[in-house]
């Protein structure tokens, strides 16, 4: 059971902002792949890969990221701060 | 050294005042201050800042450590609003001090550029054309190049 | 658009506050501000600084003019002072407001750079051990080829 | 007639802040060479010009700089302001 995040018009994409997921995906671009298969507003989120970040346990990470012991993953846009 | 993430607005003002008040060991205080402008002329605009708690706090005490490591800093503040703001309102603030100006302004700016692009705050824009979400910019990226 | 150069000590943050207050047309303030350094420890040390009446106003609205020719400025203030002053006492401030974050740095640190090496003013200081002229810094003088 | 001025420590090795001074000197450098020959005290101030800086009517300038239509020179160390 892991803790999936989403903000900003990935949330409103998504239309939760928090949801636990059961799931033994390795990485992250597992996880998504699953997440896309659901339902269309997830496919519609996670189309583009590249306006997309990710946070691992509030760190930022990469993809390719394994998942192993991960707690809280986060999906969000580019950030702009400041 | 402080990092302090809030809804509720600062005051400029006492904040540099007692940022630099007396300080004896720092000769260069630099402060940059984030301001909502109003983008569409005329029209009554607000900005919406949505955060992630925790994640937050945690990035901008990484950036700061990082500011102090790398910079002779005899202080350094940062405070960052989220929640809904109206033209003219101050988003957020940095302050640094150093003995030398040089490094109170790259280490300001070297904040800037890192929260700009790696503390995980996004901007909405609703004006009475609708609702849209600040875009990153490439230049922002390419900003964290130079340090 | 304003240079003062006056005596009397300033209030930082009622300048600062004023300066960015309900700026809707710069989202980016940047200030510097320059403190009397303790460089004797423990040494009661106090500074005076000489000018040039009429040439300091002069080189100073200079300065800015150069400054707005230069990038992209709603707002400019130079404040710098005169005459005796303690450990830990404001001495000048600069500040720049600007929609470009990257302008309001850019040109804070053209003012200061400027400010250093071509406004006419001495630094003296005064210490238990006697007065000294503080000698103007090759690198300062470097500074100037940036721009 | 010209007013010239000095500050910082050129104005207290000379000893006043200005004066009058009645030259027909054509440039600069060699109204410096004029006060060198009055006195000890403005040879040892004018002893290193690599040291000094000089203004013209309140504008920056050289040593070689003409004199004609000047009515006031300043002489000072580098400048250390901010």
């Amino acid at each position: 059971m892991i803790d999936v995040l989403y903000f900003a018009w990935v949330r409103e994409r998504i239309g939760l902002p928090k949801e636990q997921v059961e799931t033994s995906a390795a990485t992250v671009a597992d996880l998504i792949e699953e997440l896309k298969a659901r339902e269309e507003r997830y496919a519609a989120a996670f189309a583009d890969l590249s306006a997309l970040r990710v946070a691992l346990d509030q760190d930022l990470a990469e993809f390719d990221a394994p998942l192993a012991g991960v707690r809280e993953v986060a999906f969000f846009p580019p950030m702009t701060g400041g | 050294m402080a990092v302090r993430v809030q809804q509720e607005p600062f005051a400029l003002g006492a904040e540099v005042e007692a940022f630099a008040a007396g300080r004896q060991d720092a000769g260069a205080v630099v402060t940059f201050t984030g301001i909502v402008r109003d983008l569409v002329s005329g029209d009554l605009s607000r900005m919406v800042i949505e955060h992630y708690p925790g994640m937050t706090e945690a990035a901008l005490d990484k950036i700061e450590a990082q500011a102090r490591a790398r910079w002779d800093l005899k202080d350094c503040l940062i405070i960052h609003r989220y929640g809904e703001m109206a033209a003219g309102d101050m988003i957020m603030m940095v302050a640094t001090a150093s003995p030398h100006r040089a490094d109170a302004f790259d280490a300001a700016e070297f904040l800037m550029d890192y929260l700009k692009s790696r503390a995980p705050f996004w901007k909405k824009e609703i004006t009475a054309q609708g609702e849209t979400w600040v875009e990153s910019k490439a230049q922002d990226e390419d900003a964290l190049a130079r340090w």
